[in-house]
């Protein structure tokens, strides 16, 4: 592998992100199963970068993972997206960021669509009027959440608590970086670093100390594939892909994963206990699964938060490993308590691959 | 081992890598024609068995070359020999004895 | 009148003879009853019927003395040749008969040694001459002079073949040659020998001037023993190797000749009566001209003669290498002087091959036969087309008969409409008999359903199955010419004829040397052109190169072995080439110049239209 | 009257047309932007269909350079029309007066790194064609190791709209196969396969490149275009494509992968253009006043276009074009007269 | 042409996603679907640029076109500029709107996917929502997920969500003001009407199964009878 040929490509795919005033808007799958993330990222842009994310309660769900299901059509989930614009709109906002891959696809899709079909945009302007009473307004600029932590990734770096360094060893951690599908690869240009060798996690990586792992599947889908997850009957599916991606990074005994898409991570998390469970087969060090984290929280990690208060007793696949190497300070005991330090009944523990 | 309602699907890619290529090997020693296959379909489309049944010589051809036999081979047994494909072949590979040699060495 | 020279009537040097003869003897009579127990009961039965049966026992004698004595069709093929071969063969023949009659007639006591006639010369002293004497004499030096005649010719045939019509003549093993040039020398060893002794025992117009010659160099030629040692030598050799040679026909061919009468056919390949046929083989050397493969040096090897020579050595890759090449158009056969059954002889090896293929047609079972073809809802008198497999390639022909049928106001149908079931000859000649018969049953089983009455069949290689192999409840199978001639003959259509036009007719192999059929298609092609013949046709006509028979004749031979089939053909420069089987159709118009049409072809362009005639 | 005809390029075009201008009775000034003569085919070690040899090539398009004006190292700074002439500035510092000016520019060689996925430039066993050839010519790439599996892949930056090339390179499917074998020579053990979308073999002698590679050398092809290549633990690469003609997608671990970067327009086409008024073809080759008739004309007067710089060609096209547009322009002076 | 593919062509993703095919493959062969199905998007597009109405049918009525998991991957190998996944959409759209999905296994998902997506949307403004997330239905949510199912309130409380609170934050009540603008949107914009066909398709399919509803949804989303595999 030679590192200057991917410098050159990196350098061919930068993306112009403004550093402050943004209008936020969450995703379904990071609230409900990565909460811990959100919070971080809103934590870390206002309060240790100073910055101004807006967020309002009358935002909601793009659509885009029913959309992607054919649960809703095209100009429903168009029109959605148009009251989100138009949400930013209202409260004076021209930059907007997104939390979900998903939705960022489709944003910049959905922007494009009416580029090139402007009668699109029109129908769309109209149907958001007929039903909403609201005026279209688009962003000026886009990004997903992670291109912030990008941009942001060498301050975080100088504020940095903890690197992705083995304490033990002093060696770099070696981490697998996973980009959602619709981050990049719809629009290469969008993204930081472009579809093939994308930089946006690759750059946290190199800033916070790390080793960045090229592996043969490493551009592959975590097989979500909406509907072929959804649906219980099309499972195999989505596991056998995951799978696919962990026999392929295996032989380079990858320390953790990283992750810029919501679903990515849950995936990539249980599929390993599902796997687990039922081959027998663990991927990571001494019967642990490999932990697999958004790089909210591994930000979170870096400049030194409680894992517990960014939620990764939520992982199935244990982090107490990484967060030793690592050098992170946790208490065992403060795991799995609810908020205010209530006990908690400790959740069970899978048979063939080891938690803590 | 707990039973989840699904479980992994095996890959359908082709894996040369792992293909066991000697039975191909020794193929091509007795019908050195059999690599001259440029997959244009002539045979397959007029094939005369091939009307009835999936049997089609350029996809068997490429299947053993793949090392992929286990999905190809069965085809050959409705061959009814005819020789039509050995006549509209464009490299004039003599296939009614390649298919015999097929059989022959593959053992079907 | 005549004596004995020695009381003992024996002398040493009849004992290489004897020893050869004994040897040779043996060797027969346990080939006869290996055979025997190697054929299969019914067979061994049809011959022990055939034995009483005056009817095939006439055939026999017929047989043998037409075929192993005469050799008449070597005459036919060629005068010297046959001449050469007939004056050796009858000439000994009588030699030995009349030795025996000699002895029979003078000294009958000696009737029982098997050398006695052979050198009676040798043993018999002249008292005085009579005219039956003399004539024996005359008789004895006639045959041998016309023994020596031929055996001057087989040398000359050795060096110069094509003087009796031969391109090429086969390569000899070692032992082949040590019995030819024993045969080459016993007879003049035994004109010698007897020109010795002529001064004493007798002798004709030959021996006696070789006595005075002999008598004018030594005193008592007489008593020179040595020239009747080395014509028994000679012909002790000539018979120890005989089993080992292709001089091994002379016995076998008395024996095959009434089995091939009883209708004994090959069923193994080298056992029972395919035992008989390879030891009846000459090694003549007639299947190498006769062979298309031997446009290509490199082909020779592949023809008849070399297959039964590594058959009979047990080279078994070799002989199924043989085996798979051969075109199977059978011109071989029809010229051999014994008509070997080179085909079927191939074809029980072919049988053998291990090419492990499970075929599996239980999906025939499975396709309607009204998905096929409507006949079988209308059913009735009606002539049922079937265009085979390959009228797909050459759609000209089954559009043509059909044409043809239609201007005649045949009421037909296609049996084939929807895809052809394979009519299972190209299983048939790769070996796969039992496989074939899913094929036939289901073909039968439509034509059966259909209830017309006649199957016409455009491709000669159908045919041929249809006709040998197919039960068809006497539903009558007519090849298109021969129905077309019938039509033409009964006025049922009308040709025009084109004065201008010259064309060949090639006879294909399935057809012609297959089914025999040779006059019709050249009646009906008379009625709309001129023919020309070709160089060799009818039975001797060459085989296109396509055909189906070979396993592994690549691409390039065949191309070969059609150039050379279409150079026979238009020998006499015709305007067309036309053929009645499409296989030899698709090949030659591959390669060829001229215009290559079908018979259905032909005819449907010469039609004169009914409305037209009014 | 001798008149100056000034010839852009120094590869096979140029040079050949230069001889035929010298012996129509004009002066070649012939430039050339590299050190030496030859251009692109300077830089190979055979030729297709049957392996001739570049170096013979070369010198005999080289033996008889008398009284024609070369300059290597060289490149224009400006072209201006003055009347009937142009004028002609040259990085050296000459400026000549042209009657004539022969644009034989030729192709850049397609920079197959654009194809990110390929990994050229990233992975260490990912080669080009050319490299290949300066492999056979000096026998030395660190990145060509006793390799057991080779892989060559055809159209790369070919028939590909989002690399910005739709035409058909026309030279890479022969050039793949004549590599192929080459190296099928080389290492006699290796396994080799052609990942093609069509074997456009349409020259004479092609197709039994193609026949020999079967029959002779084993090559085995995929019709498929790769779809991406990375590196595993090994270093080896992985290759991954679908077998079209199977209908499933195929992985093959690699030792050397050898892409068949096409032709691109010359690099310097727009710059050239805008100094003349040349009409550039979107496809940004030289556009000439008609593709069938007239293909060696400019729109320009006094402008001719030989070889590459108009689109793909094999080397023999290129002769005969620079051959046609010496004719051309001599019957230019001609009618001038 | 044919009258289904003038209807296709109609659908901006077509527009956008199919320029001219080569039949190259490189979507074939990265395509996560085609690894494990018996899918090809190759062939999908094929079939469509071909213009056949009966094969267009075929795939409107068949499994394949179900198998796709949209993530893409094809869009950024095509040479062409097509996008496989982009007609694939089309073709399911197309497929719902003439109630052909019912015919096969994988369109009949539709129902209980709908159903669940919709309501999500149209009862809490998100497309997934932790208290219609159950473990029965994910098992592979794991033990921690069932804890996390079972101890709801606490967990999130801590992790400074706002579940079901007012105001801004993690899986905060949106306002009923913004849900009955999703459900004008709903109505607008054909997501109602997509979701009474799908019904009304799928209640006549469960009749002509003979299947109770219930039964007809519960198969659709957890059973598999086809061979879906490519071996």
């Amino acid at each position: 592998m030679i590192f200057q040929g991917k410098q050159k490509i990196w350098s061919d795919y930068q993306k112009e992100i403004p550093d402050d005033h943004w209008f936020y808007v969450r995703s379904c799958i990071r609230q409900g199963f990565f909460p811990g993330s959100e919070v971080a990222f809103l934590d870390i842009c206002r309060n240790k970068l100073g910055k101004d994310f807006f967020e309002t309660e009358h935002h909601t769900t793009c659509g885009g993972i029913a959309y992607h299901a054919e649960a809703l059509p095209q100009e429903t989930m168009m029109t959605i997206i148009a009251r989100q614009f138009a949400l930013m709109g209202e409260h004076g906002y021209k930059n907007y960021v997104c939390s979900c891959i998903t939705s960022f696809g489709l944003y910049t899709e959905v922007l494009e669509d009416w580029r090139t079909f402007p009668d699109l945009e029109d129908k769309i302007r109209e149907h958001l009027w007929k039903s909403c009473r609201r005026e279209l307004t688009k962003p000026e600029y886009l990004a997903h959440a992670s291109d912030i932590i990008y941009k942001f990734r060498n301050e975080i770096a100088a504020k940095a608590k903890h690197r992705l360094v083995n304490k033990f060893t002093g060696e770099p951690l070696r981490v697998v970086e996973h980009i959602g599908c619709h981050y990049s690869k719809m629009f290469p240009s969008k993204g930081v670093g472009g579809a093939e060798y994308p930089y946006v996690l690759a750059g946290m990586i190199d800033s916070w100390g790390g080793e960045v792992i090229d592996y043969p599947e490493r551009r592959h889908c975590c097989g979500f594939g909406f509907r072929q997850y959804l649906v219980k009957a099309n499972r195999g599916y989505s596991m056998s892909n995951t799978h696919k991606k962990f026999e392929s990074m295996e032989p380079y005994k990858p320390d953790m994963i990283i992750t810029n898409c919501p679903g990515c991570p849950y995936f990539m998390d249980r599929w390993q206990y599902v796997i687990a469970e039922q081959t027998g087969k663990t991927y990571g060090e001494n019967g642990y699964g490999i932990p697999v984290f958004t790089y909210e929280e591994v930000a979170g990690l870096v400049l030194g938060y409680d894992p517990w208060d960014l939620g990764l007793q939520m992982h199935q696949v244990a982090v107490e490993p990484l967060l030793d190497k690592m050098g992170v300070k946790y208490n065992k005991k403060d795991k799995y308590k609810g908020s205010g330090g209530k006990i908690l009944k400790i959740p069970e523990f899978p048979m063939n691959i080891k938690c803590c | 081992m707990i039973d989840f309602g699904y479980s992994l699907t095996p890959s359908s890619t082709i894996e040369i890598d792992d293909a066991d290529m000697s039975l191909f090997d020794e193929l091509c020693a007795v019908e050195p024609d059999a690599i001259k296959c440029m997959s244009c379909g002539s045979c397959a489309a007029s094939c005369t068995a091939g009307v009835f049944t999936d049997l089609n010589l350029r996809k068997v051809l490429l299947g053993l070359q793949r090392g992929c036999e286990e999905d190809v081979l069965p085809q050959l047994k409705s061959c009814m020999l005819c020789g039509k494909c050995h006549i509209v072949c464009p490299r004039g590979i003599n296939t009614r004895h390649l298919i015999l040699s097929i059989c022959k060495i593959y053992n079907i | 009148m005549m004596r004995e020279r020695f009381i003992s009537g024996y002398d040493h040097f009849v004992l290489p003879f004897m020893v050869g003869m004994i040897f040779v003897l043996l060797w027969c009579i346990i080939g006869v009853i290996k055979i025997m127990v190697q054929l299969e009961r019914k067979d061994r039965i049809k011959v022990y019927k055939s034995l009483v049966n005056p009817v095939i026992m006439g055939k026999n004698v017929r047989d043998w003395f037409g075929d192993c004595l005469f050799h008449v069709k070597l005459w036919r093929r060629n005068k010297v040749l046959g001449y050469m071969h007939s004056s050796i063969a009858f000439g000994w023949f009588m030699l030995i008969v009349i030795g025996h009659i000699e002895t029979f007639l003078y000294i009958p006591e000696r009737g029982g040694l098997f050398y006695y006639p052979i050198f009676f010369r040798y043993f018999m002293a002249v008292e005085s001459t009579t005219l039956k004497g003399s004539l024996l004499f005359f008789l004895m030096d006639f045959f041998l002079l016309v023994v020596l005649s031929g055996i001057i010719l087989a040398i000359i045939k050795r060096f110069r073949s094509k003087l009796m019509g031969m391109r090429r003549t086969t390569k000899l093993t070692l032992l082949d040659r040590v019995g030819l040039y024993s045969l080459w020398a016993i007879f003049p060893l035994r004109l010698i020998a007897e020109g010795f002794t002529a001064g004493v025992g007798g002798g004709s117009f030959l021996t006696v001037p070789v006595n005075w010659l002999f008598a004018s160099i030594l005193s008592k030629p007489e008593n020179f023993t040595i020239a009747w040692w080395a014509y028994s030598i000679a012909l002790g050799t000539f018979m120890i190797v005989l089993p080992y040679t292709r001089y091994m026909h002379i016995p076998a061919e008395f024996f095959l000749i009434p089995l091939k009468n009883a209708g004994i056919k090959v069923r193994r390949p080298r056992k029972g009566y395919a035992l008989a046929e390879l030891y009846s083989c000459p090694s003549c050397g007639v299947c190498l001209d006769a062979c298309p493969m031997s446009v290509d040096k490199a082909g020779l090897k592949n023809t008849t003669v070399y297959y039964i020579r590594q058959v009979k050595r047990r080279n078994q890759p070799r002989a199924l290498a043989i085996a798979d090449k051969c075109l199977m158009c059978g011109k071989c056969s029809v010229l051999c002087p014994i008509n070997i059954s080179a085909i079927d002889l191939r074809l029980a090896l072919r049988k053998q091959q291990p090419y492990n293929i499970e075929h599996d047609f239980s999906y025939l079972d499975k396709i309607p036969n009204e998905a096929l073809t409507s006949a079988i809802s209308v059913g009735g008198e009606k002539v049922l087309y079937y265009s085979g497999c390959m009228s797909s390639l050459t759609p000209m022909v089954s559009q043509s008969v059909q044409k043809v049928l239609t201007t005649a106001g045949i009421d037909f149908t296609l049996m084939d409409e929807q895809g052809t079931i394979c009519c299972g000859r190209p299983l048939l000649l790769s070996g796969r008999t039992e496989e074939a018969k899913a094929l036939i049953e289901k073909n039968e089983q439509i034509i059966k359903e259909s209830g017309a009455p006649i199957l016409l069949v455009s491709c000669a290689i159908c045919y041929r199955i249809f006709k040998e192999d197919y039960d068809l409840n006497g539903v009558q199978v007519m090849h298109y010419t021969e129905y077309f001639e019938q039509l033409a003959a009964e006025g049922v259509i009308k040709l025009r004829k084109q004065e201008k036009l010259k064309y060949v007719y090639h006879d294909p192999c399935e057809l012609g040397r297959g089914c025999g059929i040779y006059e019709a298609p050249r009646k009906a092609l008379a009625r709309v052109a001129n023919l020309v013949p070709a160089a060799k046709e009818r039975k001797e006509s060459i085989c296109c190169g396509g055909s189906l028979g070979s396993l592994t004749l690549t691409h390039e031979e065949r191309g070969r072995i059609t150039e050379n089939s279409i150079r026979n053909l238009t020998a006499n420069s015709p305007d067309r080439i036309v053929t009645a089987c499409p296989l030899c159709m698709k090949t030659f118009s591959r390669q060829s110049e001229i215009k290559v049409v079908d018979f259905a072809q032909v005819i449907a362009e010469n039609l004169v239209e009914k409305e037209k005639e009014e | 009257m001798k008149r100056n005809v000034l010839i852009i390029g120094g590869g096979p075009a140029g040079m050949e047309a230069a001889r035929r201008i010298r012996d129509y009775g004009h002066t070649p000034i012939l430039i050339e932007k590299e050190s030496r003569l030859g251009g692109h085919l300077a830089k190979w070690h055979k030729l297709f269909p049957e392996g001739e040899s570049t170096e013979e090539l070369l010198t005999s398009l080289t033996a008889d350079m008398e009284g024609i004006n070369y300059f290597t190292d060289t490149n224009i700074v400006s072209i201006n029309k003055l009347k009937n002439l142009y004028v002609a500035i040259f990085s050296n510092g000459i400026s000549v007066q042209a009657d004539a000016i022969l644009f034989a520019t030729g192709f850049s060689m397609f920079p197959a790194e654009k194809k990110e996925e390929y990994g050229y430039g990233i992975y260490n066993h990912v080669i080009t064609n050319a490299d290949l050839e300066h492999f056979f010519n000096t026998g030395k790439d660190p990145r060509i190791k006793e390799p057991k599996v080779i892989g060559f892949v055809h159209c790369v930056g070919s028939r590909d709209e989002k690399a910005g090339n739709r035409q058909c390179s026309k030279v890479c499917c022969a050039t793949a196969l004549k590599q192929a074998c080459e190296m099928k020579e080389l290492y006699p053990d290796a396994t080799i396969y052609c990942f093609y979308m069509d074997l456009r073999m349409f020259g004479r002698k092609y197709e039994d490149l193609y026949l020999n590679a079967q029959r002779k050398y084993g090559i085995l092809f995929v019709r498929g275009r790769v779809s991406e290549v990375s590196e595993d633990i090994d270093g080896r690469l992985v290759v991954k494509a679908e077998d079209t003609l199977v209908g499933k997608p195929i992985r093959i671990t690699m030792d050397l992968l050898v892409l068949m970067a096409g032709m691109s327009p010359c690099v310097e086409n727009p710059k050239i253009a805008s100094m003349t008024g040349v009409h550039i073809g979107e496809d940004g080759f030289f556009m000439p006043r008609d593709l069938l008739y007239r293909s060696v004309e400019s729109h320009s007067k006094g402008i001719f276009f030989a070889g590459a710089a108009t689109g793909p060609k094999t080397i023999p096209e290129t002769l005969n074009e620079a051959r046609a547009a010496a004719m051309a322009i001599d019957h230019y002076f001609k009618q001038k007269a | 042409m044919g009258k289904l593919y003038e209807q296709l062509i109609r659908d901006y993703r077509i527009k956008e996603g199919l320029k001219a095919c080569i039949n190259c493959g490189t979507c074939t062969a990265i395509c996560p679907a085609a690894e494990f199905y018996k899918y090809n998007p190759k062939n999908i597009v094929n079939i469509v640029q071909s213009q056949d109405d009966a094969q267009i049918e075929e795939l409107l009525k068949g499994e394949q076109i179900w198998y796709c998991g949209e993530c893409m991957s094809c869009v950024t190998r095509c040479p062409r500029r097509n996008a496989p996944g982009l007609v694939v959409m089309a073709l399911r759209s197309l497929s719902i709107d003439l109630g052909y999905f019912v015919e096969s296994e994988k369109g009949r998902q539709m129902l209980p996917l709908t159903r669940r997506m919709q309501s999500n949307i149209l009862n809490y403004g998100y497309c997934v929502y932790p208290r219609t997330f159950l473990y029965k239905d994910h098992p592979e949510y794991g033990l921690t997920g069932k804890w996390v199912i079972e101890n709801m309130e606490d967990v999130y409380e801590r992790l400074g969500a706002n579940l079901d609170g007012k105001g801004p934050g993690i899986l905060r009540k949106i306002p009923d003001e913004s849900l009955a603008e999703l459900k004008a949107i709903f109505d607008e914009t054909g997501a109602t009407r997509r979701m009474e066909i799908i019904e009304e398709a799928s209640k006549l399919k469960a009749k002509e199964m003979g299947i109770p509803y219930d039964e007809y949804e519960r198969k659709a989303f957890e059973d598999t009878e086809k061979d879906h595999l490519n071996h």
